[in-house]
């Protein structure tokens, strides 16, 4: 299935904007990380489909979602 | 055999010039004349008398140093007459010295009129025996009189006033420290000297002076009486070259020198009060006697002597003096009447700054009140760069202008 | 030998090294007695830490009349020795970069001393925009370079060039 | 004994034209620690919570913390405390840059204005010399000209200016207080009491030393907390690297991002205004305020080409030249809530802003308040002067100048959206809470946030307990945002822990790596004090209630502490969010038990007796 990548901030030096990924059925978000190694500790915000996953990375991804991964952020 | 450096005066001029010498040729052989018993700084002298410093401070330091450098020293030899074709120089002792270098850094003398030379309240205080002589009759002197409100009489009337003195100043011109202020920042600075209790008496000229066994009275142009317990005369200076006199040493207002603070004689330089030297980015020659410069100039002389070439940037007049904790400073043609003029002032605050401008390099200016990083205006004129930033909005910004045309080659505000 | 310098692209104008170098010279708080100060170009944003370069032939030292400043022999600093100042602030206008200045309030004028060796400015600059280096191995510009262009002028001597 | 304090306040009476220094109330200072807290006490002893905010008997008062100045790290901040003219409620603006470090090395923890002049003056402070001076020169022109001009007259490139724009003068009700040019006291109008009192600017030049109370303690304290922020992610990259505004997208994905007036919680091309394309294509540089270690500010500069794009006529401003910002609230309010994607249009607002001395939240919102009138026919071009619909980039530009100098429309801007919503009769497109418009999270997507707006002593505003670094960021600790329960617990500790950080003079922000365990120790070894963390938060309480209680004596009751029926009614249309609503309800009766209040929001004798507050 496919799994559409955004990435923010810092994370684009590395990953670029966006990506595509295409993963197995019933992959979880740390699948994904694996696949398109993305490190856990440069990460702080999963969001699948606008969603937090607070910080559960068995969190089950299905075909057509979309993930958005930010570094720490801050601000106000 | 190394070259035989011969030095006239241990003033500002001839200690950096022996300290260049010796940097650059270690082993050189150098012998250092000057008229007094010990080598000292005159800039001290005003400490000296305030007993700020004490008298083994005030020699001590120059004379180690001149002696750690190894150079010999010829104390008490006032120069008499120096034979440029034979390069020798004889001096009031009798003795005859001969040299392979000589640089004359004699400096000033008062200028004393002789009728009161002899008068015993009444000094000039510019070498440490007429200190000594003042000294022991300051406990009983209360009211001091001031003859010449310039450079060497201001820092005199500081002394004085910081010691408890009744100070009054008698200036000849309409304002005060004329070389270094414009009217407007001479009459600020006036005010808060007579805020200061300071007796001032300007535009008045003295026609006479009565000295009494305790007391002195000072008859003026106008008319006044001034009387007082002791008087100081800082009414002007001269270069110190009379010895000079058919030495075949090209002469005019002082001796006159080249960029390297050499004479018309190959072996002989100059530096200092004594020398005339070409002007800053300017034509001809001038006399800049101030202490800073004689520095200068003894660096760029021994450098020279010791074949190093080194060009002199240039003379600029610049100095700075305070009375009590008022400060004013000037630095180069701050009163060029061909320049743009930019000021600001606040009297409340005591501060005013000036800067001359022409074709949008800074030439001159003259301030007042205690600016930090003040030092840069000497920079400013120094490069002679075209005017970077905003600085014209604001002249007292004149470090925010010196960085910005360094750093930011000057066009940093062009987008 | 070591010196001052700066990355003027790093500096943010926090001031923390102005505030550091107060502390080291007069035990409070105050940018306005600082050494080194982080000058502010707002409309270029530029922010430029600016000290003492330590040259070699030191104005500052050289026009002393009481001799009060001296080299260090460890950093090649140019230090006052405040006993001995006088206060007379020929230093503050030879010094055509303007980096020792009179202190109104103790009657003496104050320069960069490099905190023997482990300047305080250094210390707590967050973004490194100022390192105390060697010549060899930094590849980051002394102060010095920054700021002179001054070579028709004033051509400066520094110790470890 | 040294410590932090100056203990000396100004105290000027612009009736009179007298300046008086007093010694601050030992008391008051333990009590409150500096401040917020102290600023506030001082205005409840001196003035009626009923007074006209912009009558000469409300008083305007500037101060300092114990940290402002030292070199703890962020000690930077002033804040300003008055009677707000948008609001009515206490208003307490706080502000960054050189000015507060500045006053106090003057020799002042605090400055007190009272009274009124008639003619336009400036306060002049050089050390020991304070002078009312005349503005004449100044009245009128904008905040940056006003800068540059004191700087000069006074002769002192080092000193500072907090001053009012033309939008103070004009007493727009949202207008702010500009110090170096780009750092603003910035909510609830105070811009506009300096405005009522005739008072331009202050500047401030300071010479003398602030000492610390145990050096040796104090900079052990404060190396521990700079080496945390270092650290921390939050502190130590990211806001140096993007500054605030990299929430942008953070908000967007989360679909917390109001826009168009808050009828939608997404925006479609908010990349094009985010914090990335900034960093991108506009930042030159970051800039810190004083003592700061994380530098979040920022420097942007417009591309050549957009310079000449929506110009306005204002002062001497150079489009080429580089200006401060744009922070996250200001690109939010100033362009996915009025739906424009100019990234230069925004730029160059954000600067007028700033300029003409105007909260840009406030303008923001008022200005998609009057876009929402527009488009539902209740304001016409003509009364508009031109077309005000979303989008409209523009306007957005033209605008802020018309609102700052209050010419045709913007009279009406001028006013705030609570007010143009009720002119127009739509008070319900007014999205804020006690007059004050909304900041940048929606509360429909983010629930504590909701409850922190409509519990806050100023009216809608997220800097009195920013739950969102719970909420959203998941500092301290991570909380689900579409979860009511514990937020009310969650608010009340945010809200007093804010309170202490504001008294001593830290800026908010370190709160991203620091906490009171850190903070508490560094007022302590400055200040000379011996707080322990639940005195400080016991403080915090007594600061939010005192607050509270003049809220509660001039008139504006717990029946207030609510929100806009779009935001407790309706549900987000689209996006991550859709169907979400702020379930205030859920939370407000808890939080009122836990701050010892009855259901009108009355605080308990026992409360107010055990903070000292009878």
């Amino acid at each position: 299935m496919l799994i559409k990548v955004k990435f923010f901030a810092s994370l684009r030096d590395d990953f670029g904007k966006e990506a595509v990924c295409e993963v197995d059925q019933n992959s979880r978000v740390e699948d994904l990380f694996h696949k398109m190694k993305i490190p856990k500790d440069l990460t702080k915000i999963v969001l699948v489909n606008g969603k937090s996953i607070e910080g559960n990375m068995d969190y089950l991804l299905s075909d057509g979602d979309t993930i958005s991964i930010f570094p720490p952020i801050g601000g106000g | 055999m190394a070259e035989k450096y011969l030095i006239l005066g241990t003033g500002a001029s001839g200690l950096s010039a022996v300290r260049t010498i010796k940097k650059i040729k270690p082993s050189s052989d150098i012998y250092a004349a000057f008229s007094d018993d010990h080598p000292y700084s005159r800039m001290l002298i005003p400490y000296y008398l305030t007993s700020e410093i004490t008298g083994e401070k005030l020699y001590d330091r120059n004379e180690k140093f001149l002696n750690d450098l190894g150079v010999k020293l010829l104390p008490g030899r006032k120069a008499t007459k120096l034979f440029a074709d034979t390069k020798r120089v004889e001096f009031d002792n009798g003795e005859i010295i001969g040299y392979d270098k000589l640089l004359i850094a004699t400096g000033s003398v008062p200028v004393v009129p002789e009728r009161w030379s002899s008068f015993e309240r009444v000094v000039s205080l510019w070498d440490y025996h007429d200190v000594e002589r003042f000294k022991g009759r300051l406990g009983s002197a209360d009211e001091i009189v001031i003859i010449g409100s310039g450079f060497i009489g201001m820092i005199f009337a500081n002394a004085l006033y910081k010691i408890g003195k009744k100070i009054t100043i008698i200036e000849k011109l309409d304002t005060v420290l004329p070389k270094m202020l414009p009217e407007t920042a001479a009459l600020m600075f006036r005010e808060q000297l007579m805020n200061n209790g300071v007796t001032l008496v300007t535009g008045d000229a003295i026609t006479e002076i009565d000295e009494k066994s305790d007391k002195i009275t000072i008859s003026t142009e106008n008319g006044k009486e001034i009387t007082g317990d002791m008087a100081v005369i800082a009414v002007g200076i001269k270069p110190n070259i009379d010895f000079l006199k058919s030495s075949g040493i090209t002469i005019k207002d002082a001796i006159i020198v080249d960029k390297q603070l050499k004479t018309n004689d190959e072996s002989i330089y100059a530096a200092g009060d004594i020398a005339e030297c070409p002007a800053l980015r300017e034509n001809g020659n001038a006399i800049y006697p101030t202490w800073p410069a004689a520095v200068e100039h003894g660096e760029v002389a021994g450098s020279n002597m010791a074949g190093e070439k080194r060009d002199y940037l240039g003379g600029l007049l610049y100095n700075s003096v305070t009375f009590g904790t008022i400060s004013a400073a000037s630095f180069g043609r701050w009163n060029d009447t061909d320049a743009e003029i930019v000021r600001w002032k606040d009297p409340a605050k005591g501060r005013f700054i000036q800067f001359c401008i022409k074709n949008d390099i800074i030439i001159g200016a003259s301030l007042l009140g205690d600016n930090d990083r003040i030092g840069i205006i000497k920079g400013l004129i120094g490069q002679g760069k075209k005017i970077a930033g905003d600085f014209l909005k604001n002249p007292s910004a004149f470090a925010n202008e010196f960085l910005l045309s360094n750093y930011f080659a000057g066009n940093a505000y062009k987008g | 030998m070591k010196s001052l310098r700066v990355d003027i692209s790093k500096c943010t104008a926090c001031k923390q090294c102005e505030l550091a170098c107060s502390w080291h010279l007069t035990g409070q708080f105050n940018p306005a007695k600082s050494a080194i100060k982080a000058f502010v170009f707002d409309a270029i944003a530029r922010y430029v830490p600016y000290a003492c370069f330590q040259c070699d032939e030191a104005w500052c030292m050289n026009s002393c009349p009481i001799s009060a400043i001296s080299v260090d022999v460890k950093t090649k600093a140019k230090i006052v020795d405040k006993n001995s100042c006088v206060g007379c602030k020929v230093c503050t206008i030879a010094c055509p970069f303007g980096t020792i200045s009179f202190d109104s309030v103790t009657g003496k004028v104050y320069k960069c001393d490099l905190c023997d060796g482990d300047p305080s400015c250094v210390t707590v600059c967050p973004t490194d925009a100022i390192l105390y280096k060697d010549v060899d191995t930094a590849s980051t510009p002394k102060m010095s370079e920054w700021a002179l262009r001054l070579t028709d002028a004033y051509s400066i001597k520094e110790a470890n060039l | 004994m040294s410590n932090s304090y100056t203990d000396k306040l100004l105290r000027v009476n612009l009736s009179e034209g007298t300046v008086k220094t007093e010694k601050i109330n030992r008391d008051w200072q333990k009590e409150f620690i500096g401040g917020r807290g102290l600023a506030t006490k001082y205005l409840i002893s001196e003035t009626d919570s009923k007074t006209d905010p912009l009558g000469k008997e409300n008083k305007l008062i500037f101060v300092t913390g114990p940290l402002t100045g030292t070199s703890a790290p962020t000690g930077a901040r002033y804040m300003v405390v008055t009677k707000s003219p948008l609001t009515g409620t206490i208003a307490c603006s706080n502000s960054g840059g050189y000015f507060g470090s500045e006053l106090k090395f003057a020799g002042y923890d605090m400055i007190i204005f009272e009274g009124a002049s008639d003619k336009p003056v400036y306060l002049s402070i050089y050390n020991d010399d304070v002078v009312i001076k005349d503005a004449a020169a100044i009245w009128g022109k904008g905040v940056w000209e006003t800068e540059d001009i004191l700087k000069s007259v006074e002769g002192d490139s080092d000193s500072r200016v907090a001053a009012i724009g033309p939008a103070g003068e004009n007493k727009v009700l949202f207008s702010c207080i500009v110090n170096e040019k780009h750092r603003a006291a910035g909510r609830s109008g105070v811009g506009a009491v300096m405005g009522s009192k005739k008072l331009k600017a202050i500047v401030v030049r300071g010479t003398k030393g602030i000492g610390v109370s145990n050096p040796e303690r104090f900079f052990e304290d404060i190396n521990k907390s700079k080496e945390i922020l270092r650290e921390a992610p939050v502190t130590g990259q990211a806001l140096p690297a993007y500054g605030t505004a990299v929430l942008v997208n953070v908000m967007n994905e989360y679909g917390g991002l109001p826009s168009y007036n808050f009828r939608s919680s997404q925006f479609a091309n908010a990349e094009k205004i985010s914090g990335e394309t900034i960093a991108d294509t506009r930042l030159v540089a970051n800039k810190a305020c004083f003592a700061c270690t994380i530098a979040c500010g920022r420097v942007t500069k417009l591309p050549d080409n957009a310079s000449e794009k929506y110009i306005v006529s204002t002062s001497s401003r150079n489009w080429k030249d580089a200006g401060g910002g744009p922070e996250y609230e200001n690109i939010w309010a100033m362009a996915p809530l009025c739906g424009i994607d100019d990234i230069d249009a925004l730029i160059k607002a954000n600067w007028l802003c700033n300029d003409l001395g105007m909260d840009p939240i406030s303008y923001g919102a008022t200005l998609a308040c009057a876009m929402e009138l527009y488009e539902n026919g209740a304001i016409d071009e003509k009364t508009a002067g031109m077309n005000l619909n979303f989008g409209n980039a523009e306007a957005l530009v033209k605008m802020v100048y018309d609102t700052g100098h209050r010419s045709g429309f913007g009279d009406y801007l001028a006013e705030g959206s609570y007010r143009l919503s009720k002119r127009f009769s739509h008070p319900e497109f007014f999205m804020g809470v006690k007059k004050q418009e909304f900041p940048a999270y929606d509360p429909r997507a983010v629930q504590g946030i909701g409850l922190a707006y409509a519990t806050n002593n100023r009216g809608a505003d997220h800097l009195r307990a920013y739950t969102i670094a719970s909420e959203i960021m998941g500092i301290p600790e991570k909380t689900d945002p579409a979860e009511t329960e514990g937020k009310a617990a969650l608010t009340k500790l945010f809200q007093d822990a804010t309170g202490v950080v504001d008294s001593s003079g830290l800026c908010i922000f370190c709160t991203f790596a620091i906490g009171l365990p850190e903070i508490v120790p560094m007022i302590n070894s400055a200040a000379g004090s011996d707080y322990s963390v639940d005195d400080a938060l016991k403080i915090g309480e007594r600061i939010w209630n005192m607050e509270h209680l003049y809220n509660l004596s001039a008139g504006i009751l717990g029946a207030e502490d609510t929100l806009p029926k779009r935001i407790l009614e309706g549900k987000i249309a689209e996006g991550p969010t859709k169907g979400m609503v702020n379930k205030l309800d859920k939370m407000l009766p808890e939080y009122y038990q836990l701050r010892g209040w009855d259901d009108n929001a009355v605080p308990s004798k026992e409360k107010i007796e055990e903070l000292g507050l009878g």
